[in-house]
Parts: C-alpha cells; structure tokens; sequence
C-alpha cells in the first residue's frame, strides 16, 4: 500500500492532465472529455477553497484553545468569520444586510492597506539607492522618475509636454518590450512546470 | 549528475530520489550545505565553489563509505554514530573508556534490541542520524583508514599518521579502562539507549542556541584550526576526558546474567582478535567470508570493519578527527558567526519603537499626507483634468458603447479587488451610466469572490445617480462568481448557462430574454472586463478573445493604472485583442468627460499634488541617501 | 480561414508541447554521465541557501508563504515552484528545532503545501515533525491573504521570509513586514507588476524567469535542471523564431 | 423597525469604515493592537463572504437547485447529464474533504492529483496558447511592412519604435539564459562577454519596465490615498 498509493496518484494525475491538454488542441475529439473533467475542476476547486476556510478556523481556533498572545484577535477573526457567513447565506451574496457588511467593514479596509502601500512604496523608492547602488537601480528610478512626472499635471507648474512625451514612449516601447521578454520567459518556466507534473516527475501532491 | 549511494545499503539511486530505492533510507542530508545532487548542479554556490581541492577530496567519499557502510551492521553504525553523538553534544561526558565500553556493550547480548526493534522506529534513528550531517556522513572515510589501510591507499596520508599521534596520547587510558570497565558496560546501555532514541529528537543547534556558548567553543576553535593546518593539538576537553573516571555501576549484576546466553558463533569467532595485534586486519577479512552464511547474512565483511570497532584504543582518535568535513566546517563558520553577532546586542533582541527608520518613514508620510489632505478639504479645481483625446483607448471605448443597440445584452466582468475600487469605481460607475442610458441588458459576472458585491453595489448608486429615471436600474441580471480560475472562464466563454445557470437572487435568467439567445459569450453585444490584476486581464484575452473575435464582438478593458502597461500591447497590436480601454484614474475621469459628467471634487487636484510631492520624496531621498553613505565610509576611511 | 488558422495554431501547439516534452525526457534521461550543468550564479538563490542554513543554526524560522494563485491558473506553475521549494526547505531545515511555517492564500495551495510538508518529513522518516497547522491558509482574497500573512511574520520569530508563488502588488505589505522585523526577504512572483515592486522593496528579488530555475538552483532533482536545459534551447528556439519572422514580414514575404 | 435599522445602518456604516481606515491606517506609524484587530475583523468578513458566496454559486446553484428542480417539475431528461457533470465532482469533493482529518488525509491524495493533472494541462496550455504564441507573433508583427504608415517619417519613426521593441524582447529573453558553457574544473563561472553585453541590454530592458510598472503601482495606491482621505472627509462632513 506504501508503495501503490503515490503511484496511482501520479498516474491520475498524468492520465487527466493529458486528456485536458488533448482537449485544448483537439477539441473535436477530446473536447467533451475535456469539458466534463474541467467541470469537476471547476467545482472540486470549491469543496477546495471550503477546506481552506476550515483550516483558516482551525489554526485560529488552536491560537485561542492554547492561550498565547492574540488569542483575542484569533477570537474577533472567528467571530466575524461565522456571522459572516451566517449574514450572507441567510441574506444572499447581492442582499442588502451583505451588501452592507461588505462596503462597511471589506472595502475600508481593502483601500486602506492599498493606501498604506504607497507611504511603503514611496518609502521604498526613496531609500532603494541607498540600499542597491547599481547602474540599474539609477535606471529604475530615472525611470520612476519620469513616469511620475508624465503620469499627471504637477502642481503649480502644470503638464509638462515633452515629459508626458517620453512617458508615452518609455511605456509604449521599451516597457512592452521588457515586458514580452518577461511574459515569455515566465511562459517557458510555466510550460516547463506544467510538464514536470504531466511527466509525473514532480509530485506536489504529496505523491 | 552521478548516481547517489545510499549510505545505508551502498546501491547506486538515481539522484532524483529521497529514498534509496532498494532499502528506503533518506538520500538527502538536512542542510543545503551539501545535499548531493545540490552539489554538483550548484556551481556558483559559496558553500560548494572556490576550494579547488574539494574535488579529490570529495571524489572517494561516497564509493568508499558504500563499500564500508555495505559492511557495517545496523547496530554498529548505530553505536558509534551514537558515540559520535554523545560526544557532540555534550562534550564533557565520554570518556574513551565509557566509549569502548560501549563497544563492548555490543558483544554482550542486550545490545541486539536496537537491531531487533522494528522498521519505523529503526528507520527514524538512521534518518534522525543521517540527517545530522555532521554526524552520519563522516565516518565511513575514518573506518576506511582504519581498518584496511595497508589494503586500500587512501590519499590522505596526514590524517591517518596525526591519527596514530592521537591514538597514542590516548592509547594508555584508553586501554587500561577499557580493561576494568568492560563488565560495567550493561549499567551504562540504559543511558545510550535512552539517547540513541532521543537521538532524532536532539538537535545539536538547537542546543548550542538555546543553551550558554561555552561548550560550543572548544568545537568552533577545533575545526577552524584544522582547516588551517592539519596538524590539530587536542582540544581541552578531550584531555579532560581521557581523566574523568566514570563510577562503576551498582545493577552490574541484575543486568549481565542474560549475557552469556545469546552469544552468537561469530561473536566467539571475535574474541581472539582482543589479543591480535592490530596489523593483521587481513586474516579477520578471510574470516569474514566463512561467516557470512547464517543468520547475519549480507553482512559479508562485518568482521573485517570489526576489529576497528573493538579494538579499544582507536574509537576515542578518529571520533575526534572525523568530525572535520567541509560541511561542518562551512556550519562550525557560520556558529562563530552567529555567536560573533550573539556578543554584540542585536536590534532585533530590543526592537525600539522609535528608530531613525521609523522616523524617516513617518516624515515621508506626513510629507506626502499633508499637500493632498489640504487639496480635498479645500476641494481645489485648479489642475486640469485629462482630456479624453490624450488618453489612447478612451475614445475608441465610447465609440464601441456608443455603437450598441438598444437593449443589446453586455458581459460584465467585475474582476477586480475592492481595494481598487477608490481608483476604479469613476470609471466604472460613468461607464454604468453611460450602458443604463442605453438600457443595455447587463449580465455580470466576476471571477474574484468581491466582484459581486462591488457589482451590485455599484448599480445601485449609478442608477441612484442616473439622471430621469427613477427607482433602480432592474435590467440586469447578476450571476454571481465563477470558481476555478481559468478553467472557469474558458466553461464561461464556451456555455455560460452550464457554469452559471441562476442568477443570485436564484431565477433561471436563461429562460427569459434576451440571454435565452445567448449559447456562448460570443453572442453577446459586447464584453467589459473590469480588472486590476493584469493576469485575469490576460487569462480573459487569451479563453475569451479568440471566441469573440470570431463574432466580432469587441472587448473593453476598464483597468487599473498598474495593469496599463501591460495590456496596452495588446489595445495597440494589430489587428487588436482590446478594442477599448479606460485605465486608472485619469482615464475615468477623461472617460466621465465623454459622458458629461465633469465632477471630480479635488480628487484630481490632490492626485496632481501627490504626484509631485512624491517626486520630489525620491528624488531627495535618493540623493541624501547616496550622500550619506559616501560620508559614512569616508568617516571609515579616516 | 480563421478554422484553418486555429486548427494550424492546434498542431502547432501541440508540435511545441512535444518537442520542449522531448527535450525534457531527453536531459532527463541522458544526465545521468553527462559533466554537471553550469547555472549562472543568482544572487538571491545563494543568499537563499546561506541564510536558509544560518535560519537552521540560529534555531529561528524559515517563513514560506506559497502565494495565492490557484492552481487551475496560469499562475498556478509559480504556486508549483513554490512547493518545490517548500520541500527543500522542510528538508533543510529537517534537523532544526523550528520546522517552517508556511502561508497561503488558496485553498488547494494550502492542502497541497500540507501534503508536502508531510511527505518530505515521512521520506526523512520524521513524520512526527508534521503538524498541520504549520501549513496555513491566512485569508481568501488577496489582501485579506496578505493582511492575514503579516502577524505571522511579526510573530514567529522569523529570521527568513521566501515567498514564491503568485502574488499581486500586496506583496509590498509582506516584504514591509520582513523589512520591519528586520528579517531576510527572497521574493518572486510571475505577476509583473509584483516583480516591480518586489524589485524595489524586497532584499534579493527574483525576477522572470528565474523564480521557475529554483529547482534546478536548489538541486530539486534531475527532472528541474533537464527543464532548465529545455527552457534554455527553447529561448534560443524562439529568438530565432522571432528574428526570421520579422525579416520576412519586413520583406512581405510573410502577411 | 426594521426601516429604522436600515436608516440607522448607513450612518453605522460609515463610522466603521471610519474607524476601520483609521485603525489601518496607524500601520504607517507602526505595527500596533489596532490594526493587528481591525485585519482580524477584515479577514473574517472577507474570507466569509468569499466562502458564502462559493456555497451559494457552486454547493446551492451547481449541485442542490438542479435535482430539486428536476424531482419538483418531474423533468429527468437533464439527469444522464447531471449523473455525469455534477455528481462525480461531488463525489470527488467529499471524498477530499477527507483532508481535513490528518488521521485520514492521505486518502485524500488522488482527489489531489486529479486537480493537479488537469490544473497542469491548463497552465500548459494556456502558456502555449495564450501567451507564447500571441507575444511572438505580436513581436513579429512589429516590422510588417503591410502595417508601415504610409509618410516616411512616420514610417522612420515605426521602423525605429519596431526594432528598439524587437531588439528589448530578444535581449531580455536572452538575458535569462541559465546555462553556462562547462569550463575546467575550479574556473569561476561566468559568462562570454558577448553575452554579457546582450544580456547587459536585455536587464536595461527590465529595469525600465519595472520602473514602469512600479509606477502604475504606486498611482493605483496614491489613488486609494486619496481616495480614503476624501471619504474620511465626507464622513467627518456626516456629523
């Protein structure tokens, strides 16, 4: 049993990525395979997300049975967890009290820890020449720099042309060029990875 | 990439595997200092680069320990790693004595538990050993030395000859107590036993940390030296060792009665060899070959690794030589750095609240703060917001809603977080307005769990705002969130009613119309995908575009400003993926100018203002941060 | 047409899967005698490999949070990388007495970082080790994952912080986090707009494509160094690609 | 009553997301037993209504409603269909659940890598289909001369843009190179130098782009800072 359980795994999982893959280049005859088990998919990665909020309630629920310190937040966390869920089970996702649980407690928060990130983030530029005295931290920053200024009318002096000129062009042809050699790249490594699992070679299921 | 050799079997694995394919001992050592196939692969590294020599000290390593582990037994590895243990972690206890001692703890019966125990536990020490790199490895090259070393050259001789040094300082205690002590042997088992268990359990940093430094010193002054020069004089504590007079023991007797009984053949066959002189490890090995049948079989060459074992004045030299291998030198570096930095009282010990960081990020925040809370109270109008035509995507966005016929069926997609929605929502909501107007059937959808919320939100405040009618906006239909990703939107574009078949207030919009027209995405009028994160951008241009372009069904992107530069490219590629963009703040606001709504209550003004105020935060940033590090290392210069 | 065009896209596509599949099966297979690959050194894997061991001497923590992305999502190949790497972690980290705490923010990333964690303490036969809630899910939208991940690197007397795995921009609250608990960040993301800001907020970013090398870096195994040759002849195959297309598109030899 | 509560709701609304963006906020100062409970909070109403929503959009709409419906109106005909889509996959979903008890966890693992093959051929496929062939034949597109303007200076000007986003995608492909030719034992590794310079372009490339992109973040969240000084404002404005 030791044995014969990771291999029957690597072999499902080699067995229904092929078909799935068969599926996207030959729709024809793979495709109706491909749909039904992208269907499962679709509906295992709920029961999925569902173990995750489990395991969320447990970890907090651990921090509170062994009483270290936030145990009270652990306990706040579970508490609108459950009334959460409650509300919006009861009232349904679009009804008014979830409406309302969502736009006083989710969004202030969401667009706040956004607005902590720039004091973060223009922290970050300031001392990030301190930090990495290269060439290319001088060229990111020239950059920043000049996005900045191109990206909006500056105070007092107003919009400045040739600036947003050269915003315009650094974001239209050297950044789409950057940023297809990157794309690529990181689509090469995703096939590569993909494949690894299809070969059954790397086993992140615990195989 | 070389085969790894189990340590434990000495058969070839491949390197991929953890577990040794022929009897499942762990491959790999803790550490990355030297996992094997890391090695060879890692050419850069700093724990596996620069020594040249490294090679031909390495190369004989693995072949030799195989051949060696091969013909050690499990018990034995186990006692003397055990040994190796003890002596690791606290110094202070072995004695030589107290050692050979143990050794011939393993001639007398009760030392067949260990062996006798069963697969997991076994497994569990072995690894637990193994694991301690600075342990499990290092012996077999030593026994090697031992044991045949006329036989096979080894091609260091200095250790070897310092060794016998060693030996000889040693030799005397060594052997006269093992003399006296060897029947004391079975009171001390229950003390090795205990530890050999724990072994897995014990982890030598972990000690060194949480316990005081002093007995970390004498190892991290030993190693260092020797890696200098391979002449070691020995350390402190081990002279000390060699003194200390272990009590013998009162239950001598309630244990030893069994000992005689279970004596197996080959053990008898041994006990000349305390009388044979240790230059004559080559008849034991001819003896080894006759015993190999019985019921030690595969343990072919045990008694030629053996007389090492017993002989009494060898184990206290090489246990103290072995313990030097790269790995344990590149460790015993980094623990006399770590106590180097325990010495000076680290920040991290006594973080205070107020540190020039925390000063410096509190003054860029007031700084940047400031300027724009004046802006919004003082709802300053003075900078002039962007005009649709400067903004590529805003005006061939308009131009597709415009196009649309009355009542047409839209996708919406309402991908993106609710933090985003302080920089979307202008946007969003001006082009609601725009779509109610010309009452266009909404059908929204959202790939992100928020995305219906917002949806449902933001419909209520539009037509709120809308201007001539009155009560909400009812002409839409909400479905509510697709799971799965990717997966989720290629089943949307292929049959949005399978993976969506009721609307959130649970009524089977697909009956009615106009969605009963609708079989794939494609039959839409036109699809808006509202997002932050440049990848949900992408998975819908890659699943969907195709299907749409097909129809010819266009479809527009309203983005945040940090997904722009990414989706551009595919507005401006021809022919093109996105036929209308709205990004980031500016673009809604041009946007909202196109549908005639001007209203931006110093929101732009104080955007303006952060802008600079920004700008000039990294800028003097950046200089007084260069400017300071050149004035701190001339201050280090003088 | 478009048919024809599709389905010539289809055999074409399937033409490249085959042949990076070949050229994997090919390394993989032919390693074995072959002289070891020379990788070009990246500063954040060999900072990585030392503090991960110093992490282990000091008896501190070794932080993984594996990221959000889903693994039905194209982000879900750099959620792989980061599993791979969790396991070389657990198994560096095998002998210290603070296993790795690891942070996700989806839920079959966080069972799967789970099966991961055990499995590499059950091939170092130290099952005992596991505990399950080492492997954590801290939030299930993007913020509220970054939000929950913060305390735990405040908390848990980290001394490293990888994360690896598909993050967003909220990966600055992360590596501020570190920063603030003056702990080492190595970051990586297949997001590009993460990668800006890790480049300018974390210690050693990982950028592109190397985040998908870690394998091969970390000595993960015959099968990541053979994907790594495969990607490195694949790059060459589509510079090629790109070039000659655009000269004949130039020469309107090609429309 | 109840319209009382809802007319009281708005304005307790707005007080909590004041209180909440304050409390956030202080993370600026430092980290502090305010934010540390309003992110407790926030976590649990997020992950709540995501794990609600799931239950109603997949567990309510996908699997329960259609049986109901189809023993409630008596129409079968959708039930191979059903027996097929939905039932394996929930099936499956409970059989996962299994991980949930680490006692039974391990018998969880196929469902696992069920999810992980399938998972794999879509990112595969999706890279392939989605992002390597578009980007390259958008890189080749670039200096198709049947999309050349048709004034020569514009035509210079797209030639010029062409080649510099030619040349940047080339080199930035390049500049992630691995490998590195084997030299003799001991030799630092290190790459030819016409390498080096190409692969010193292709970082310009990326750095450029990062700043780039680095900005548009930056924007979006200067955007989300104003945006929460204008409703703490407004709020302040309430009362």
């Amino acid at each position: 049993m030791k044995k014969i359980l990771p291999i029957t795994n690597a072999i499902i999982a080699v067995i229904s990525g092929i078909f799935v893959l068969l599926g996207y280049f030959f729709p024809g005859v793979f495709g109706g395979i491909q749909s039904t088990l992208i269907g499962w998919a679709i509906i295992l990665a709920a029961f999925a997300l569902l173990l995750g909020i489990f395991n969320l309630a447990m970890v907090h629920w651990k921090k509170i049975a062994s009483s270290k310190s936030g145990n009270i937040n652990s306990m706040v966390l579970l508490i609108s967890l459950v009334v959460t869920i409650l509300i919006v089970s009861i009232n349904g996702p679009a009804g008014s009290w979830s409406l309302w649980v969502f736009n006083s407690f989710q969004v202030p928060v969401e667009v706040s820890l956004l607005a902590v990130l720039a004091v973060i983030l223009v922290y970050a530029g300031a001392r990030l020449l301190a930090h990495r005295p290269k060439w290319n931290t001088i060229l990111f920053l020239v950059t920043v720099l000049v996005v900045l200024l191109g990206s909006a009318p500056l105070f007092f002096i107003g919009e400045i042309t040739p600036l947003s000129i050269v915003r315009g062009w650094l974001t239209q042809v050297p950044a789409i060029a950057g940023a297809r050699g990157l794309l690529i790249g990181v689509a090469l490594g995703t096939v590569a990875t993909g494949l690894r699992i299809l070969i059954g070679a790397d086993r992140p299921y615990g195989g | 990439m070389t085969d790894v050799i189990c340590p434990l079997c000495g058969k070839p694995n491949p390197p991929d595997l953890d577990e040794c394919m022929y009897c499942q001992a762990p491959l790999k050592t803790g550490g990355f200092i030297a996992p094997p196939e890391s090695e060879s692969e890692l050419s850069s590294s700093p724990s596996t680069s620069n020594k040249p020599g490294e090679a031909e000290q390495k190369a004989p390593e693995p072949s030799a320990s195989s051949d060696l582990e091969q013909s050690i037994p499990d018990w034995l590895k186990q006692t003397e790693a055990d040994f190796l243990d003890l002596s690791e972690v606290k110094p202070e206890e072995p004695s030589p004595a107290e050692l050979s001692g143990q050794f011939d703890s393993l001639l007398s019966p009760p030392s067949t538990p260990p062996s006798s125990k069963e697969n997991a536990i076994d497994d569990d020490w072995l690894a637990s050993l193994l694991d301690e790199a600075g342990v499990g490895k290092p012996e077999p090259p030593s026994l090697q030395e031992q044991a045949p070393e006329e036989a096979l050259k080894e091609p260091e001789p200095e250790p070897g000859s310092e060794m016998y040094e060693e030996g000889a300082n040693l030799a005397v205690e060594g052997s006269t107590e093992e003399e006296q002590l060897s029947p004391t042997q079975p009171a001390e088992k229950p003390d090795w036993l205990k530890n050999l268990e724990a072994s897995s359990t014990i982890k030598l940093e972990g000690d060194l940390f949480s316990g005081e430094p002093e007995p970390i010193e004498p190892a991290v002054n030993e190693i260092p030296e020797e890696k200098a020069q391979d002449q070691t004089p020995l350390p402190d504590w081990i002279a000390k060792t060699g003194s200390i007079e272990p009590p013998p023991s009162p239950q001598e007797p309630a244990e030893s009665p069994i000992a005689p009984a279970e004596l197996p053949n080959w053990l008898e066959a041994l006990r000349p060899t305390e009388t044979v002189s240790p230059s004559a490890p080559v008849e034991d090995l001819s003896g080894a070959d006759i015993v190999t049948a019985g019921p030690l079989v595969g343990l072919r060459g045990v008694i030629s690794a053996h007389p090492s074992a017993i002989r009494p004045q060898k184990p206290p030299t090489y246990s103290i030589k072995l313990r030097v291998t790269d790995e344990q030198q590149a460790r015993v570096e980094m623990m006399k750095e770590l106590l180097a930095n325990e010495e000076k009282p680290t920040p991290l010990a006594s973080r205070p609240i107020i540190t020039s960081r925390n000063i410096f990020r509190l003054i860029v925040a007031v700084v940047l703060l400031l300027p724009m809370v004046w802006m919004i109270i003082s709802g300053s109008q003075q900078a002039s917001t962007p005009q649709p035509g400067n903004i590529p995507g805003v005006v061939d966005f308009t131009q597709q809603i415009q196009k649309l016929p009355s009542g047409a069926p839209v996708l919406m997609a309402f991908d993106y977080e609710a933090g985003f929605s302080g920089e979307l929502n202008i946007a969003v909501t001006n082009v609601l307005i725009q779509l109610m107007n010309k009452s266009a059937y909404l059908t929204l959808v959202a790939t992100t769990p928020t995305g219906p919320a917002l949806a449902e939100s933001l419909i209520k405040n539009a037509s709120s705002s809308l201007v001539g009618t009155s009560g909400a906006y009812s002409n839409y239909a909400d479905l509510g969130y697709v799971p799965g990703g990717t997966m989720g939107l290629l089943g949307l574009a292929k049959s949005p009613r399978s993976i969506l078949p009721y609307s959130l207030e649970s009524d089977n919009v697909w009956e009615g119309a106009p969605l009963n027209a609708i079989a794939s995405i494609k039959d839409f009028s036109a699809v808006i995908v509202l997002t932050n994160d440049p990848d949900t951008a992408r998975i819908w241009i890659e699943q969907a575009g195709p299907l749409l372009q097909e129809a010819g069904t266009p479809l527009l992107m309203v983005t945040s400003s940090q997904a722009e530069p990414l989706i551009r490219p595919y507005f401006e590629a021809k022919p093109a993926q996105v036929q209308g963009l709205i990004a980031g703040l500016a673009g809604g606001l041009a946007y909202g100018r196109t549908v005639g709504n001007l209203q931006q209550n110093g929101i732009w003004d104080a955007f303006s203002v952060g802008v600079t105020v920004s700008f000039l935060i990294i800028l003097i940033g950046s200089i007084a941060g260069v400017v300071s590090k050149m004035l701190a290392a001339s201050k280090k210069e003088n | 047409m478009d048919q024809v065009l599709s389905s010539i896209t289809n055999y074409l596509g399937v033409l490249f899967i085959l042949l990076c599949l070949g050229l994997i099966l090919f390394y993989l297979l032919s390693d074995r005698g072959r002289a070891k690959l020379n990788l070009r050194s990246i500063q954040a894997f060999i900072h990585f490999r030392r503090e991960v061991d110093l992490a282990v001497e000091a008896g501190k923590r070794l932080h993984i949070s594996l990221g959000r992305g889903s693994i039905n999502d194209l982000q879900g190949g750099s959620a792989f990388i980061g599993l791979t790497i969790l396991d070389r972690c657990a198994r560096a980290a095998s002998n210290s007495d603070k296993p790795p705490v690891t942070t996700s923010g989806e839920g079959v990333i966080t069972v799967l970082s789970q099966d991961t964690l055990r499995s590499t303490y059950r091939s170092l036969a130290a099952e005992e080790r596991y505990d399950p809630t080492n492997a954590r899910m801290t939030g299930l939208t993007p913020l509220a994952y970054a939000a929950g991940t913060m305390p735990a690197i405040h908390d848990e007397q980290i001394s490293t912080n990888i994360f690896v795995g598909h993050f967003g921009t909220e990966i600055a609250l992360l590596t501020e986090a570190g920063e603030r608990n003056q702990s080492l960040t190595v970051a990586g993301s297949d997001s590009i707009p993460a990668q800006a800001v890790i480049y300018a907020t974390s210690d050693e970013p990982l950028l592109g494509e190397e985040l998908y090398a870690a394998g091969a870096y970390l000595g993960a195994g015959g099968a990541h160094s053979a994907s790594l040759r495969m990607q490195d002849i694949l790059r060459w195959v589509l510079v090629v690609a790109i070039m000659v297309g655009s000269i004949l598109k130039l020469l309107g030899i090609l429309s | 009553m109840l319209e009382q509560i809802n007319q009281l709701a708005d304005p307790i609304g707005a007080i909590i997301g004041f209180l909440l963006t304050i409390m956030v906020l202080s993370y600026i100062i430092g980290d502090n037993a305010l934010f540390r409970l309003a992110i407790h909070i926030f976590i649990g109403v997020a992950s709540g209504y995501a794990a609600a929503l799931i239950l109603y959009n997949v567990v309510l709409f996908q699997v329960l409603v259609p049986v109901i419906q189809m023993f409630s109106t008596g129409k079968t005909d959708g039930l191979v269909t059903y027996a097929f889509r939905v039932l394996p996959a929930v099936i499956l979903g409970i059989w996962m659940l299994t991980k949930a008890s680490p006692r039974l966890a391990r018998w969880g693992t196929p469902v696992l890598a069920f999810l992980t093959g399938v998972g794999a051929a879509t990112v595969v496929a999706g890279a392939v289909r989605g992002t390597l062939f578009p980007q390259v034949g958008a890189s080749m597109n670039l200096l198709n001369i049947h999309t050349a303007p048709a004034e020569l200076n514009n035509l210079v000007g797209w030639f010029i843009n062409g080649l510099v986003i030619l040349v940047g995608t080339i080199t930035t492909l390049i500049y992630f190179q691995f490998g590195i030719k084997s030299q003799e034992e001991g030799a630092p590794v290190q790459r030819s130098v016409f390498m080096e310079y190409i692969s010193t372009v292709g970082q310009g490339f990326i750095v450029i782009t990062l700043g780039v992109l680095f900005t548009g973040v930056y924007i979006a969240a200067l955007t989300a800072l104003i945006d929460r000084i204008r409703f703490l404002w407004d709020t302040l404005h309430i009362f």
